[in-house]
């Protein structure tokens, strides 16, 4: 993702602001790290350069 | 089935760029519709391949498109699709849209909406994101009066939900959304087989297959978010 | 030439159920999106033989319907084509709608609203008339990017707009009209002589008046008032 | 006209209520008969059972 995204991005929970984390970038683009909820503390992982904002109930990490 | 599951199985079989493909037949007179600007910000529900915002930021020189998409295997093809910075994916939920009020000027959606386990409230989320006067382009082949698209549910685990066409104007009116239009666009392109060839695995006869596709088509409703 | 005299002589030479059956051709494309509910007050403007009002209380079971137009031979043949009572008509101008602020859910316009004296205060007048909510549908042959069109205004001395797609979809906003749509409507039921018929007194070559018809045909934007 | 034209119709200078006043009815219908308005008094005729509502400036009343 493009850092600019955080200009849009809310948390899917309460629409509040997000925090970035940044642990991997690659020109320009930021491949992994965080997002973190300024309000519910809620995180969201960034995974191969896309964000994933699933609500946390829904997110199904066992491989399909 | 989740809709990870069921929508990384197809990605990984290549469905997404089948459906790009089948899609765009309908899809490309959608996109030709919306009244976006230059710099315009687009929301795409269910992008799959991404094309629709590829198609926005190449002929409408649409400002930040996103592709939304609750498939990674989805995002990861699309993201491969094109290097245009102007693009970006994410995974999120159609009932829990991550983007904050007001801050989008067009949403558009192909053959994805039924699948939300809310559509009432994926209308509501839908208004909640739209700038007053921001557009909402919705298009389905799967609805009440396409008779043709039912049996899909059979082949598939996830929950669809069958609207006819004026549930989708009520439920854009009750979501907030006004609606500005609504029609049927036929499918002009797909090839049809001489009447000899039928009936075929999907069809018994080929005025069955002539209504499908040259009649009934994609159902678009357009809504405005008023306020 | 004032608008009634000019249109009054289209009326008495039959002119008026000519273009209802040219017009009709894309004009049903266009009534077939308007999300005209049973019950619903619809406008059209420039009515001429009243085509659109009829077809819509036909097919949507609209409720009181008002055709508005400066010419009242064309009021009096539009007249004479129904006996509906609930379709009115009467005489006024595009710039001075004599109708109360926020009373119609719908207005129409086919080949019309190009000979309004000022464009941009019929739309506000448009936008006054309706609900919030309400719809506007204005459909036009004669427009910038249909070159074929151009020549219109030599035949005719009411000065006529010549905007294109996005001047509509701008002065649409300047009006407060949401912009939700805007095409072209193709004619695809006119006729098309072979290659050899060509020169016509219209078209140098057959490829012009494919373009023409096939490809340009009718420039449709749809607004929505949002208060 | 039919007589519930007159909940929507208004005065095409200024918007305000028009009065009714009815020379020639049919079956339902106004034939004939003058709106004015409540506001500014201005006339407006209905002939042939179809009310004028042109602004009076634009009223061309010779033959075509
Ligand atoms: N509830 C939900 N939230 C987010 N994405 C969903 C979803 N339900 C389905 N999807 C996504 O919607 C897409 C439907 S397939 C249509 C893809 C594309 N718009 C096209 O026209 O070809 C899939 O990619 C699927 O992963
Ligand atoms: N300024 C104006 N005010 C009211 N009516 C006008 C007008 N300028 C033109 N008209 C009317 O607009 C009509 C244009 S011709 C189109 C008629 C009809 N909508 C159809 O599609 O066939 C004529 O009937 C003409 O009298």
């Amino acid at each position: 993702m493009k850092e600019d995204l955080m200009e849009i991005i809310c948390c899917p929970l309460d629409k509040h602001d997000l925090d970035l984390e940044v642990t991997e970038r690659d020109d320009g683009e930021i491949l992994s790290g965080q997002l973190t909820c300024t309000e519910c503390s809620e995180t969201f992982p960034i995974e191969d350069g896309i964000p994933n904002l699933l609500p946390p109930d829904m997110r199904d990490e066992a491989p399909a | 089935m989740s809709v990870r599951e069921e929508f990384d199985a197809w990605a990984a079989e290549g469905k997404d760029r089948g459906m790009e493909d089948r899609h765009w037949h309908t899809a490309k007179h959608v996109l030709a519709r919306m009244p976006v600007e230059p710099g315009d910000t687009v929301l795409d529900l269910g992008t799959g391949s991404g094309y629709a915002l590829r198609a926005l930021r190449d002929t409408n020189d649409a400002g930040p498109c996103y592709g939304l998409d609750g498939s990674p295997e989805m995002l990861r093809n699309a993201r491969d699709y094109t290097d245009d910075d102007g693009i970006g994916f994410l995974r999120g939920d159609f009932d829990a849209l991550p983007f904050a009020t007001d801050s989008i000027d067009h949403v558009f959606s192909m053959e994805a909406f039924y699948y939300a386990s809310d559509p009432p409230h994926t209308l509501e989320e839908i208004t909640r994101v739209l700038r007053p006067g921001g557009t909402a382009h919705i298009a389905v082949n799967y609805y009440e009066e396409n008779v043709h698209s039912h049996e899909w549910q059979d082949f598939i685990d996830i929950e669809m939900t069958r609207w006819s066409g004026p549930e989708y104007r009520e439920a854009f009116r009750e979501a907030g959304l006004a609606v500005a239009a609504q029609d049927t666009i036929p499918d002009r392109e797909v090839e049809i087989p001489p009447a000899d060839a039928f009936p075929t695995d999907e069809f018994e006869t080929r005025e069955a297959m002539v209504k499908r596709y040259r009649e009934l088509g994609t159902l678009l409703t357009v809504g405005v978010a008023t306020e």
